[in-house]
């Protein structure tokens, strides 16, 4: 019936070390996803337009500094940042999530109905498939980024986590920049490395 | 009854209510967007004139139900997680509820109730891990029964499930089992592994519990819906495509290939979950005066086990995601030609290209080095009880843990000798053949020190030393056969023959199955606080060690003269129909003899006399505390002041048992 | 506690060991491991697997002896509660063990790579013959004799012979594989593979598909015949399309028992089948699942071959594989439609 | 337009927007949590609001505000050479951009040091 007690900062350091392993983990995720471009792209790529992906990833790195903001903030006790950056950091990554979904899958609405743009398709082959498949198991973990992030903020308001404890805090961020870091290694893959092959018949 | 009221039928209840939520979610949307749901007269989602139900599902008629049928799958994980209580906390922690660390059961429940829900404490749930791979070892193990059945005898002779023989339905089903064999042992094995760390790895570094124990219970529970999906897979349809699911079969298999790869998924997931536990656990939890060249070997077994599980894992989820996500959606990661099973039949943007050898590369990088995650622990099991037996020290004991580190890294750069006639590039055959004959320097070298160990010892023949030998002596016809696989000139010829099976079965068994019983015999005083009954462990031993012997041999004859893999009918012209009825027998004799285990550990816990508190006069800290473990296992705090295997060096000690220590860490 | 001397034991040990080690080595040579070869690549094989069973019979009278006589040597005796000797380890030993192995390793790598090369090297003067896998069956093509589909494979025996491989584009993976041949290789949807061999021996084999590729796997399989150059000239003679219905239906009829077109469709008019019967197809209306009838005509037969799931009779699952237009060529067709012909 | 739209964009937006609300209403239901009690404003640390221990306190912040802005310059202006380096064409040039890039976020954001840091140092 008796608990075991061990002081924050040890229960801290166990988080810490779970937490890196789990990216270490999901690395081999993305990484097998990256081996799968590779492997079916080769030194091509589709050729798509460039502005959109470029305007998410500058979406996603803002909120990824304002992540960072709101970190620091409580480490310094400046509560009002840190709830400020939260909210920002919510919002930007659900602007990238929704960049992902409707503008750079080209969804649209017309006549009524839902079509795809005239733009790559899942079902394209292995550009549609790779583009896809990447982007999609991104964007499930931004998802789930914005859900924690708005965890931690409700819990914020109600006034949990101080300068000492607050690792909660500093586990939600450290995954929103993995979130980010993945990202730093797909936007290239699939929009600058390789040869820009053009659409075929449509 | 109160058993209906455990976290396990909470959880099975909540998750079929879910499974609901999420079929009829999927079916909503559909009728939404215009779309004509599954029961609509026009999808033709009944059986035909002549078919029965199952019939009907055999001939894939759920595939329209396909897209609801796997988010239904998920939903089912998810509600069973959430029914059985182990996200409770982390649910209460999201709403700003503080949630303390619990250990025990709770009040007024009586002690077995706390084994059949979610419980934080490492015995119990090593306990659960152990009790439900025994489970489906057992289940896995029928299934091989039954085609082992078909296949003492050429030609075909089972009619299953009422499946006509005459038809092609017969041997869908005969490929299921062996589908199902293949998966759900590899799911038990993994519990099994899991049983062992989680329950030996905190006591033997002298820690109270793991560094997460809710995760822990989380990685435990999300087995249970995982097998169940598994073993659900084979009443909807089944899938043909061996354990492997090597697309572009397993695009186009019956439906139960769908559930086959979400429950491998939370499986996977579970394996990952534990292993981060493991090692964080191993890193920063050990008693003081335990170096890493202190620990007992197993731990380090564990710990490079749990390297393995925790990276390597998520490609077998990866490539069955990519295969799960290509039926439903199209994606055409690994087909060439693009069959019509797309969606938007308008597209005709950069068709085709996908590649199935792809699939091949991400799945063997898993699993080859799940075949580590086998047998490292089971190694370490040997390993951890020759000393105790012998009543010697452990011969090179740095080169043995060493050595598990060294397989476990070099099982990363092995995977494609899988794949020496699949289609890769051929100039990476004879790399990969190096790599692969590589494995086995290290595993020479535990062989020879576990023989040093031996030498010279007062051995004593109990059952789990039995086990240990026994174990080695399979693993050894296992490991001996593997160079012939290795090399690829033979495996020209032996590549996807019985003779694979036989080699298989041999690792696995002399790597896992022997140690694994071996360590439940060794053990059971430890979390029953009973002895076992040792005339039927030495019976269970005596007829197990050499059914298995003539099984594995009996398969590797089989395979050399022409039997191949997955198949359920050979040519009589061959000569092996005396060795197919020979390997039938000794399965079923196996099966009758992991039996006889069941019945006498059942039987021990309860009726048994109690064990003395250390029987085998073992140095290991988790026997110098009392049997059954406490609830705390380490009250005050243990020391390590020496080498764990000392055995024969008088005055000296591993560990003290310190009065009222403080502190930790 | 006393140092024993383990001299006497190591002396016995080394002369178990090596009586063991030559039973065993000749215990495994005696048996008959594998049907006797019948190409040339067969050769390099079946040596590596010798020199390997040689190593596998030593070292497991090794470990094997050197255990068991521990066991019966340093048993614990009744009663007896004292500690084996103290030795922790020898790392010279262990060095030693570490590298004789690598050695070993490197050797058998060597030998392998050797081997493969020999096995699956480019030989003079190859005849191509084209092998399209299909569930579930083979086809083989003689492109350079103006062959296009025969369902047996005939290949003059002392020819070095190249197969192209692939599997039909939508189909699964399949794998060709002759025990007698020794060698094998995948055949794949998409990636072109290639298999060489050089037949030494006349007679009838089997290839058989050793990929798991659904439920057909067990019965998929193809006769091979070497036969001597003058008996392939005589049988490439042999291969001109016919016009004679009888010899056509005749045809017809091996081509349906080798593509396993009877498993679904019976010729007995039984209506129990997975697929229509044939027995008096030709000629009659037919009912489909759209509610429409039509006649089964050539034209409609034809159709049914090719694209099977353009007009499925009614009672009937779609489920028949749209391959066989891939694999059959149209003359082939034509032979099969004029034996359903003759089914009245 | 059936399945890809349905598990792609429905999907995603039904359940997070599900999970969404849930949680808030769960916060807003439970007992004792809807907003912060007494006991729990009382347990946080009073924060320095004038004198000494503030000036310090503030210079500290912001030291730490404008570390963050210099890194994700930095990750910007390497955002816009690597966009613009791409037309070069060179695979290797792409990826000593990504590892620079990942090197930043890893050191600065996500302080990947203090994993074997044993000692917290705030």
């Amino acid at each position: 019936m008796s608990a075991i007690v061990e002081s924050p900062q040890v229960q801290v350091r166990r988080n810490r070390m779970g937490m890196w392993l789990f990216f270490v983990s999901e690395a081999f995720l993305f990484g097998g996803l990256l081996i799968a471009r590779f492997f079916l792209w080769g030194d091509t790529r589709p050729d798509l337009p460039q502005v959109v992906p470029l305007g998410i990833t500058a979406v996603l790195l803002t909120s990824s500094f304002f992540m960072n903001r709101a970190e620091v903030a409580i480490a310094n006790d400046d509560r009002k940042t840190f709830q400020r950056g939260l909210l920002i950091t919510a919002f930007l990554g659900f602007i990238f999530f929704l960049g992902v979904l409707i503008f750079e899958w080209g969804w649209t609405i017309e006549d009524g109905a839902f079509v795809l743009g005239n733009h790559i398709h899942p079902t394209s082959g292995v550009y549609g498939a790779v583009l896809y498949g990447m982007t999609g198991m991104h964007a499930l973990h931004v998802l789930s980024g914005i859900v924690i992030i708005m965890i931690i903020w409700n819990l914020g308001r109600k006034g949990k986590f101080s300068a000492e404890d607050h690792w909660g805090v500093e586990a939600t961020a450290i995954y929103w920049h993995y979130i980010d870091l993945i990202w730093i290694f797909f936007y290239p893959a699939l929009y600058l490395i390789g040869t820009a092959v053009p659409a075929g018949g449509h | 009854m109160r058993f209906f009221k455990t976290g396990l039928v909470k959880g099975i209840l909540v998750g079929l209510l879910w499974w609901l939520i999420g079929f009829m979610l999927v079916e909503v949307i559909r009728v939404a967007m215009g779309l004509p749901a599954a029961w609509d007269p026009n999808v033709p989602a009944g059986p035909v004139a002549g078919q029965n139900a199952l019939q009907w599902i055999v001939a894939g008629g759920l595939a329209a139900y396909e897209p609801a049928m796997v988010v239904a799958g998920i939903f089912f994980v998810i509600g069973f997680m959430l029914g059985v209580g182990t996200m409770s906390d982390w649910l209460k922690w999201v709403r700003g509820i503080d949630t303390p660390m619990h250990h025990g059961p709770k009040e007024g429940d009586p002690g077995w109730f706390r084994y059949f829900g979610a419980d934080y404490s490492h015995k119990v749930i090593g306990l659960q891990y152990g009790v439900t791979a025994v489970i489906l070892l057992m289940f896995a193990g029928t299934l091989a029964l039954i085609f082992r059945v078909e296949l003492a005898n050429p030609e075909l002779q089972l009619s299953l499930f009422g499946a006509n023989p005459e038809v092609q339905g017969t041997l869908n089903w005969f490929n299921t089992l062996v589908s199902a064999h293949g998966m759900i042992m590899i799911g038990s094995i993994l519990l099994g592994v899991g049983a062992m760390s989680n329950y030996l790895v905190p006591l033997m570094i002298g820690a109270n519990d793991m560094a997460f124990p809710r995760l822990n219970s989380f990685a435990f529970w999300i087995n249970v819906p995982g097998a169940l999906l598994l073993v659900t897979a084979i009443f909807i349809g089944g899938w043909n495509t061996g354990w492997t699911g090597y697309p572009p079969l397993s695009a186009q298999a019956p439906i139960g290939v769908q559930y086959f790869f979400i429950g491998v998924f939370f499986i996977g997931m579970s394996s990952i979950l534990g292993s981060l536990n493991i090692i964080v656990t191993t890193l920063t939890m050990r008693a003081r005066g335990m170096t890493m060249f202190r620990m007992p070997i197993f731990v380090w077994a564990a710990f490079s086990t749990a390297l393995i599980q925790l990276t390597a894992t998520q490609l077998i989820g990866l490539s069955f995601l990519m295969v799960l996500i290509q039926r439903i959606l199209g994606l055409g990661f690994f087909n060439p030609g693009f069959p019509d099973i797309t969606v938007i039949a308008s597209s005709q943007l950069w068709e085709g290209g996908g590649n199935p050898i792809l699939f091949q590369h991400l799945f063997w990088f898993y699993s080859h080095p799940a075949v580590y995650v086998f047998i490292l622990p089971g190694l370490g099991i040997i390993s951890e009880l020759l000393p105790v037996f012998s009543r010697k020290p452990l011969f090179g004991y740095k080169w043995i843990a060493l050595s598990s580190m060294a397989i476990a890294l070099v099982g990363f750069l092995v995977w494609a000798h899988h794949m020496f006639v699949s289609g890769m590039n051929t100039y990476l055959r004879v790399p990969f053949m190096l790599s692969t004959l590589l494995v086995a320097v290290p595993t020479g070298v535990k062989f020879f020190s576990w023989l040093g160990t031996l030498w010279g010892g007062r051995i004593d023949l109990k059952t789990p030393m039995l086990f240990t030998l026994g174990a080695i002596s399979v693993f050894l016809i296992g490991g001996l056969t593997g160079p012939p696989l290795g090399t690829v000139t033979t495996d020209l010829q032996l590549h996807d023959t019985y003779y694979v099976v036989g080699h298989f079965h041999a690792t696995m068994f002399g790597g896992f199955v022997f140690p694994f019983f071996a360590a439940l015999y060794y053990w059971f005083p430890k979390f029953s606080g009973r002895q076992y009954n040792e005339r039927l462990g030495v019976i269970h031993f005596a007829l197990m060690t050499p059914a298995f012997w003539v099984m594995s041999l009996g398969q590797m004859l089989a395979g050399t003269r022409g039997m191949r893999r997955r198949v359920a009918d050979y040519d009589p012209a061959w000569g092996i129909d005396g060795v197919q009825l020979a390997v039938s027998i000794a399965a079923f004799i196996i099966a009758f003899s992991v039996l006889l285990m069941v019945i006498n550990l059942l039987w021990s816990s309860r009726r048994a006399p109690r064990a003395v508190a250390n029987p085998w006069r073992s140095r290991g800290l988790e026997w110098q505390i009392p049997s059954p473990v406490p609830e705390l296992s380490y009250a005050t705090a243990p020391v390590v002041v020496g080498e764990p295997y000392d055995y024969g060096l008088p005055g000296s000690t591993y560990v003290q048992l310190a009065p009222a220590m403080t502190g930790g860490d | 506690m006393e140092k024993r001397s383990y001299g006497k034991h190591f002396i016995i040990v080394a002369v178990i060991i090596l009586i063991t080690a030559v039973i065993t080595i000749v215990g495994l040579g005696r048996v008959r491991w594998m049907a006797a070869p019948a190409t040339t690549q067969a050769h390099s094989v079946d040596a590596l697997l010798g020199i390997e069973l040689v190593a596998i019979g030593f070292l497991f009278a090794l470990v094997m002896v050197f255990m068991l006589y521990s066991v019966v040597a340093f048993r614990r005796r009744n009663g007896e509660e004292t500690d084996g000797d103290h030795f922790e380890g020898n790392t010279k030993l262990e060095i030693t063990w570490t590298v004789l192995p690598l050695i070993t390793v490197l050797i058998l790598a060597v030998l392998g790579a050797r081997g493969l090369a020999q096995a699956t090297g480019a030989q003079a003067d190859e005849v191509a013959v084209r092998v399209t896998a299909f569930s579930w069956g083979f086809t083989f093509g003689y492109p350079e004799l103006g062959i296009d589909a025969t369902p047996v494979l005939y290949l003059p025996v002392d020819q070095p012979i190249v197969l192209d491989m692939n599997s039909v584009d939508t189909d699964v993976i399949h794998d060709f594989w002759v025990p007698e041949f020794r060698v094998k290789q995948d055949l794949v949807p998409g990636v072109p593979t290639q298999l060489r061999i050089t037949p030494n021996k006349i007679g009838s084999y089997k290839v058989l598909c050793d990929e798991l590729c659904g439920t057909g796997h067990t019965n998929m399989q193809a006769r091979v015949e070497v036969v001597s150059s003058s008996d392939f000239d005589a049988w490439v003679a042999e291969q001109q399309p016919s016009t004679d219905p009888a010899e056509m239906a005749k045809l017809g009829e091996e081509l349906v028992a080798s593509q396993g077109c009877a498993a679904c469709h019976n010729v007995t008019g039984d209506p129990g089948g997975i697929g229509p019967t044939w027995k008096g197809l030709f000629g009659h209306e037919v009912e489909l699942a759209d509610g429409t009838t039509a006649t089964a005509d050539e034209a409609y037969i034809h159709e049914s071959i090719v694209d099977p799931l353009a007009q499925v009779v009614t009672g009937y699952q779609p489920i028949m594989p749209a391959s066989y237009g891939d694999v059959l060529t149209d003359q082939q067709i034509d032979y099969i439609v004029e034996y359903i012909k003759t089914l009245h | 337009m059936e399945t890809p739209f349905l598990v792609f964009i429905l999907m995603p937006l039904v359940i997070g927007g599900a999970l969404l609300v849930g949680l808030f209403l769960l916060a807003r239901i439970m007992p004792g949590t809807g907003k912060a009690s007494k006991a729990d404003a009382a347990a946080v640390q009073p924060v320095p609001s004038r004198g000494p221990e503030y000036v310090k306190l503030r210079a500290r912040r912001a030291a730490a505000y404008r570390l963050g802005l210099v890194v994700f310059g930095g990750l910007v202006v390497l955002s816009v050479v690597e966009f613009f380096l791409a037309s070069v064409g060179s695979t290797a040039l792409m990826f000593i951009m990504i590892v620079f890039k990942a090197a930043l976020v890893m050191y600065f954001f996500m302080h990947v040091a203090s994993v074997w840091r044993t000692e917290e140092a705030h």
